[in-house]
């Protein structure tokens, strides 16, 4: 690792990210769903930081919005809409086998994608890191570095997922919308 | 930072992958799969001071899909819940043909 | 381009016409057939239901059915015009075989008049003409075709009048003309091949002919598939022939059968194979038992094709292959063998059998099986000779016996008796008081077959035991050696059997003419006075034939005989077969001198002295006036009992080869392999497998959210793992 | 009659307007039954069937041309039509024939009026369907007939798969389900090993250009695999092909499919598709694989298979107790005929097998209309139930007894030519198993003799047989133009025989066999 980090920034980088993985993990162990929705909120506001760490302050900014503001509100809102905010029941987690089996699967999970990230890394820089304002003001901005890319290359892929919202959107109410006594079932 | 962030997300990846097959809450494991969503998120960021900024451009879109999913994942839950008033993935088994 | 036959610019050009005849005969019959079957109207259901009545199985026992059930069934619709049609065509068709026979005799003819019609199979190398040939052989061959066809076709007018199936009769008689003469004229073996399987066709029809009875289908088929065994080895033969001579015609194969080496393993198998066909044709051993069960025909149709002309066709067909058979020793051995065997054997059989026309049938198989010792010994002259006269004097036994039969039908008809057999010898019994002319030409026949002189049978039948007898002195057949025997050997125990043959002849016919016309009449009471003569159109032709086999004789005159008596011209057929079957006959007499004068004249003796015996034995021997009516007959015994049931070689075949053949279809290939195996075990069986995998699937598909994302993070488990290993 | 076909330049639209001709009748049939949705069943029926008639005689009077038109002693495709259809993948509308295509495609167009007719009563339910399926077929066997592109090929060789397989699971008989999905698997498995084999070729072929070769004239010229390779390249079309010839031991559809197929998918079935292995064998395996197809063992497997079935067709055949089913295992034997001749690589077995195939067509096409007749009338095909027929309805005993001795092989009927064409062609090269095979004239006499006796002969022992009415008119009308066939073919086949030679001998030229064999050059083997 060649590129020099001010030992601030790395004392960060790894604070938010322990934070994170612990979040996530306490976030996995808990029974009560508005316990694990409030470790995941944890966890997205410190992959925020960590998003802002990696100039990407408009995908973090997105993150804290969409993810940690809206989705995670909806999953609580859902909690209690069905009232499911005591639920816990014995057999919700599978038993034991079912967890050393899990844990062997993910062990073997994250030894690949190591693996694979590894190779990943190796094939690394291609194009400088650019940091700093001044990179930042070379590409348009903040906004403009990604919105160029969005709008150009991607804009196919951008009207389209416009329109999978839309889908969505019909979908949900479609789906949630209370049936009458007579087309139910 | 890049090492440390795939390592990040590949742990945290792996950690939603194995609350999907534990959990059986089918709300926490949704919840599961957002933090999947998340750990790939993390490596396009990352990867993205590598490589340029599509890669943020794709957690962008991510992000959008996530809300989609989770706007309709959700909305099928409680239609679900309707029907069989429960969450358990235990007791549901729709899918059966 | 060769310069012009003799033949080319004479009546012979028209020969064409000779099969063209029947064929329009039985065109115009067939559609006539089929007419007088079309419904009156839809509305009259009785009009069908009283022509069902007429071939009701009621009455399909044997013969009998010709005539209705009802007092006086109305006669086949078009019956005035089949009877001109269908004799008419023969009328012409001999008339015009005389107009070619004229032109042949003053033509110098050495080569066969061969007319071309069209290009029939043109493949490659294989240049298949449908072409006719015209020679001294096929000339006699279509003489007798023609000629006696046409008389039997006249008979058949009175046999045939009351009978539904009319015009269908003469349809199936002019078909067979034409397929025979096919046979006999065809330059190449296919076309002959073409009239071989017709003839065949027709007997299958003719003897179906009442095709209501079982027995009767039976037969027909019985016959069609034996000649089916023949024609395999003649098909076989073909393909020999023509892979090795790449050729088909007869002309050529004369011309190129000195490819051959003499006597070698190749043209011996040629030979063999085309015998199977001629031994199926003729019915001769081991293929001879479908002849007998051939009677169930009409007898005018035994008379033609089961005993004049279809079964004659192998005896044709090794003298027309002449060439091939006179270098092929062992093969030509082969033919006199099984022919004396034949003989004998039929003759054994012949002895015991009570349907009049059964008898008939085995002295056709045993007269067949002279002439096969006759062609078989190189004497191609005399095995004609024999199958001229045969066809007089047998035809003239054959329609005798018709008529016979048919006195005895219509006395039954008349007094409603529908149980009792009228061909059996046993319900007969002093028929001469009633049948005058038909008991006098059925002597002539008789004496004829027995070879009294001068009746014709003495002279054919003489020739070829002179023959035998000459050939065991010194031939290539002689000196040959037939599996580890010597030719010479072979060929006196062939003299010997066609001797014994020619006793038990003698025997079975005297035999047969004492139960049939003499002693008292055991038709009953009833029936026997409506015994009577048959109308005119049936007895001229039994006298015509009965000049011919009086007289048949005349054409062969053996020099033996016109040096002690003056008769006429000597040896009239054999100089005029000369170009055809000469040199055939020479290589396989190989130069050897003629027997002594004195030798034949002692020869002559035997067949004389023989054949009277054989008349005297049975005379004093046999009492008609013992006989009862079948119904009464004592079952006979022993030995008696199985030529009663003809060595039971029926039995015989049925359990060796038609059972385990059928069982073996149906049980092994069919229920076993294809069904059990083949279905079972790779169709069904590959779907059992498929569904049963499905099922294994089915079961994974539980509808658990919990089991699908197991499977999901297994799966890319795996697939990340095949990346990363196939990456680096 | 040349003159008139060139003035209006008939070899350039013909084949493509056979192949179109019954595609626009599925719309029309399509647009019909739409309109006619109101109409009572007779109705309907009574329109399908009028429509598919004349579309029928249409195609089979535009096709007779082909039989003046064309050169026959040319090498070169005739009335060859070339377009591009997908040229990036190599793929080209590529269409033309040779004497044996036309010989089929005659068939083809000459037996489907008579389909039709044959089916003019007994198809009651769906008519439209019906009739439009088997429009749909007749494009598909046409255009298998025609492609000259590998991929085109395949198109039509699964087109035609298709509607049959809907013939036979939707109007066929109570075991039709069993019955078609056995016919479907049974042939898509071989269809689906030969489209492997062609992208291998294809591909190889096409090689470094990466652009696929599929043109069937690119193919044969270049045709050089490993030999390993070309084995299984051969192997791959073989099932294909067995399977559709049926060869033994792959025949155990076909009795299934004919039991249970109505009457006109039987007959398609017989007299056309079974031609479809034979020909693919024919134009295909033979010409694209020729080390694999004349290596020696290969020829040893094909010809022992082929004898096999020519035996094993005939004994099975003798025992069945149903009309139907002993027709159909008559027809593995008599395609076992057309296998013994392609593999004798001679040029009298060659066409012969040609002969035989389309003798096939005529003879069993007629039994099966032959039988369909009496199922209409007796709904029964087991031969306990009849006997005695001929009594009663002799039209019809004469023309099964014709039909029935031309099956056999009877000389003067079109069954010999083809039989023995086959047989003498074969004995050249391989004398044994022409012999063992020359034996089914016999047991071939046993079970049509038997057939034909326990129909028509016999006594008529049954009430309901006494009553039954002989062949009306139409039945007449469609048993004649095949009878004439089977006398014209067994009579006069000079015709035919001079159309496939070229076409036969530049296959034989192309395995290594001996066209044509001087008879002076013959030396006498001792």
């Amino acid at each position: 690792m060649n590129e020099f980090y001010p030992l601030v920034y790395t004392f960060h980088f790894y604070l938010f990210g322990l934070v994170a993985l612990a979040a996530a993990i306490v976030f996995v162990t808990r029974k009560s769903p508005v316990a694990a929705a409030l470790w995941l909120v944890v966890v997205m506001t410190s992959l925020a930081a960590l998003y802002v760490m990696l100039d990407a302050e408009f995908v973090a900014v997105i993150q804290v919005l969409v993810y940690a503001g809206a989705i995670m509100v909806v999953f609580l809102f859902i909690v209690m809409l069905l009232n499911l905010g005591t639920l816990s029941e014995l057999g919700e987690i599978r038993g034991k086998w079912g967890r050393i089996a899990a844990a062997l699967v993910g062990l073997a999970l994250v030894a690949e994608l190591a693996a694979l990230s590894r190779a990943a890394y190796s094939l690394r820089v291609t194009v400088p890191a650019r940091s700093g304002p001044e990179a930042i003001a070379e590409t348009g901005g903040v906004i403009g570095s990604i919105a160029a890319p969005m709008f150009r290359d991607y804009l196919l892929a951008f009207e389209l997922t416009s329109v999978l919202l839309l889908v969505a959107i019909i979908g949900s109410v479609v789906l949630a919308r209370k049936r009458s006594e007579h087309d139910a079932g | 930072m890049l090492a440390e962030s795939l390592a990040l997300s590949a742990a945290l990846f792996t950690i939603g992958v194995v609350g999907v097959l534990v959990r059986r809450n089918a709300i926490i494991v949704f919840m599961c799969v957002e933090l999947m969503l998340n750990a790939v998120n993390l490596s396009f960021v990352a990867l993205a001071r590598a490589h340029g900024t599509a890669g943020q451009v794709f957690a962008i879109f991510v992000m959008t899909v996530a809300a989609a999913e989770a706007a309709v994942g959700l909305a099928i839950i409680i239609a679900i819940f309707r029907h069989v008033r429960t969450v358990n993935l235990k007791n549901i088994n729709l899918l059966r043909g | 381009m060769q310069e012009a036959h003799p033949l080319a610019e004479t009546a012979a050009r028209f020969i064409w016409w000779l099969p063209t005849l029947p064929l329009i005969g039985f065109l115009i019959n067939g559609a006539l057939a089929l007419a007088a079957t079309a419904k009156p109207g839809p509305a009259d259901p009785s009009a069908d239901h009283g022509h069902d009545q007429s071939t009701g199985p009621s009455h399909a026992a044997s013969d009998s059915h010709a005539h209705g059930d009802d007092a006086h069934p109305p006669r086949h619709r078009f019956a005035r015009a089949v009877s001109v049609v269908g004799p008419g065509v023969m009328v012409l068709a001999f008339g015009l075989a005389l107009a070619i026979f004229a032109v042949m005799r003053g033509a110098e003819m050495h080569a066969p008049y061969i007319n071309t019609l069209f290009s029939w199979m043109p493949v490659g190398d294989l240049q298949l003409d449908a072409a006719l040939q015209l020679d001294q052989l096929s000339m006699v061959m279509v003489l007798v075709i023609t000629g006696i066809g046409m008389l039997i076709h006249l008979f058949s007018i009175g046999y045939m009048q009351d009978d539904p199936g009319y015009a269908r009769f003469f349809a199936y008689l002019n078909l067979f003309v034409f397929s025979m003469l096919l046979l006999v004229l065809g330059a190449n073996m296919v076309v002959t091949f073409v009239g071989w399987e017709g003839v065949g066709l027709c007997s299958y029809l003719l003897i179906g002919f009442w095709f209501t009875e079982k027995a009767n289908a039976d037969a027909g088929k019985k016959a069609f598939v034996v000649n089916r065994i023949g024609d395999f080895g003649f098909m076989v033969a073909m393909f020999m022939l023509f892979a090795n001579l790449g050729t088909l015609n007869y002309v050529d194969i004369a011309a190129r059968a000195g490819q051959f080496a003499p006597g070698g393993a190749l043209v011996t198998t040629i030979c063999l194979f085309m015998l199977l066909g001629c031994f199926g044709k003729s019915a001769q051993i081991p293929l001879y038992t479908w002849l007998p069960d051939a009677m169930a025909g009409p007898t005018p149709v035994s008379a033609l094709i089961h005993a004049a002309t279809m079964v004659t066709a192998g005896v044709y067909l090794v003298a027309r292959t002449s060439m091939l058979f006179s270098i092929a020793p062992v093969a030509s051995l082969t033919v006199a063998l099984v022919g004396a065997v034949t003989a004998l054997f039929a003759a054994t059989i012949g002895l015991k059998q009570w349907d009049i026309k059964k008898v008939l049938a085995y002295s056709t198989v045993s007269q067949l099986g002279y002439m096969f010792v006759g062609v078989g010994v190189g004497a191609y002259t005399a095995g004609v000779f024999h199958l001229v006269t045969h066809a007089f004097f047998k035809a003239l036994l054959f329609l005798g016996s018709g008529s016979v039969i048919f006195a005895m039908h219509r006395a039954y008809h008349a007094i409603h008796n529908h149980s009792d057999d009228a061909q059996d010898m046993r319900n007969m019994g002093g028929m001469k008081r009633y049948m005058p002319v038909t008991w006098v030409v059925m002597w002539v026949a008789t004496l004829a077959i027995a070879g009294i002189p001068p009746f014709a049978g003495f002279f054919s039948k003489d020739e070829i035991l002179g023959q035998v007898f000459a050939r065991a002195h010194g031939s290539t057949l002689a000196s040959a050696t037939y599996l580890g025997v010597s030719g010479a050997t072979v060929l006196y125990a062939i003299w010997i059997l066609a001797l014994a043959a020619a006793l038990l002849t003698a025997i079975y016919m005297t035999r047969m003419m004492l139960y049939t016309f003499h002693g008292p009449n055991r038709t009953g009471d009833g029936a026997q006075s409506h015994l009577a003569e048959a109308p005119w159109i049936m007895t001229g032709p039994l006298v015509v034939l009965a000049i011919l086999s009086a007289f048949g004789g005349w054409l062969n005159l053996p020099e033996t005989v016109t040096e002690m008596i003056p008769l006429g011209p000597t040896a009239v057929l054999e100089h005029w077969l000369e170009p055809v079957v000469g040199g055939a006959t020479e290589r396989i007499a190989a130069g050897s001198a003629h027997t002594a004068a004195s030798t034949e004249q002692v020869l002559l003796g035997v067949a004389i002295a023989i054949a009277v015996a054989g008349i005297a034995l049975a005379w004093t021997r046999l009492r008609p006036s013992s006989l009862v009516p079948k119904p009464l007959a004592e079952p006979s015994t022993g030995f008696q009992k199985v030529l009663e049931n003809k060595w039971y070689v029926d039995e015989i075949y049925d359990v060796s080869v038609v059972k385990p053949v059928y069982a073996t279809s149906r049980g092994v290939l069919w229920k076993f392999f294809d069904v059990g195996v083949i279905d079972t075990l790779f169709a069904n069986g590959s779907a059992a497998l498929a569904r049963f995998l499905g099922w294994v699937g089915s079961q994974v598909q539980s509808g658990q959210l919990g089991t699908y994302a197991w499977l999901l993070v297994i799966g890319a488990v795996l697939v990340i793992r095949a990346f990363a290993q196939a990456g680096g | 009659m040349n003159g008139l076909l060139a003035a209006v330049h008939y070899n350039t639209w013909i084949l493509t307007t056979l192949l179109a001709l019954p595609l626009a009748g599925v719309a029309v049939l399509a647009l019909q039954s739409r309109a006619a949705a109101g109409a009572d069943a007779a109705a309907k029926m009574e329109i399908a069937r009028r429509t598919a008639l004349a579309l029928f005689v249409v195609e089979a009077a535009l096709s007779v041309g082909l039989w003046w038109s064309l050169d026959y002693s040319s090498i070169e495709w005739q009335a060859a039509v070339t377009l591009p259809w997908i040229p990036a993948w190599g793929i080209h509308y590529k269409i033309g024939v040779d004497g044996i295509a036309v010989v089929l495609i005659l068939l083809t167009t000459f037996l489907m009026p008579l389909t039709v007719l044959g089916s003019w009563t007994g198809i009651r339910e769906k008519p439209f369907a019906f009739y439009a399926m088997l429009l749909l077929m007749t494009t598909g066997m046409l255009g298998v007939f025609v492609a000259l592109d590998l991929a085109l090929f395949y198109v039509f060789w699964e087109l035609m798969l298709i509607p049959m397989y809907l013939i036979i699971g939707m109007w066929g008989g109570s075991r039709r389900v069993y019955a078609s999905i056995k016919f479907f698997l049974f042939t898509m498995l071989g269809s689906l090993l030969m489209l492997v084999a062609i992208l291998y070729v294809a591909f190889k072929t096409g090689g470094a250009s990466g652009v696929p070769v599929f043109d069937y004239d690119l193919l044969a010229s270049s045709a050089a695999y490993p030999a390993q390779a070309a084995l299984w390249l051969f192997g791959a079309f073989f099932v294909a092909f067995a399977v559709k010839v049926p060869m033994w031991p792959l025949h155990t559809w076909l009795p299934d499919a004919h039991v249970e197929a109505p009457t006109g998918g039987s007959v398609v079935l017989a007299s056309i598709m079974l031609k479809m292995g034979t020909f693919g064998f024919i134009r295909f395996a033979l010409p694209l694989f020729p080390s694999a197809a004349s290596d020696p063992a290969v020829r040893t497997v094909m010809v022992t298979l082929a004898v096999i079935g020519i035996v094993y067709g005939a004994l099975v055949s003798m025992v069945q107790p149903d009309f139907k089913k002993l027709v159909a295992y008559s027809s593995v034997s008599h395609l076992g005929f057309v296998m013994l001749g392609l593999f004798a690589f001679t040029t009298q077995g060659m066409q012969g097998a040609v002969m035989v195939n389309l003798n096939h067509g005529i003879s069993t096409g007629a039994l099966f209309l032959l039988i369909g007749m009496l199922y209409e009338r007796r709904h029964t095909r087991l031969f306990d139930e009849f006997g005695g027929i001929a009594r009663v309805m002799p039209m019809y005993a004469v023309a099964l007894s014709i039909v029935a001795f031309s099956s056999m092989g009877l000389p003067g009927t079109n069954g010999f030519v083809g039989e023995f064409l086959v047989l003498i062609g074969a004995f050249r090269t391989v004398p044994v198993a022409t012999t063992i095979a020359t034996t089914v004239v016999i047991i071939a006499a046993v079970y049509l003799l038997w057939m034909v006796q326990r129909v028509i002969y016999n006594p008529l022992a049954r009430r309901e047989n006494a009553v039954l009415h002989d062949l009306n008119w139409r039945e007449v009308g469609l048993l004649v133009p095949l009878v004439i066939g089977i006398f014209w073919l067994g009579i006069y086949p000079a015709p035919i025989l001079n159309r496939t030679h070229a076409a036969a001998n530049r296959v034989i030229e192309r395995v290594g066999g001996v066209p044509e064999v001087n008879p002076t050059e013959l030396t006498v083997r001792q």
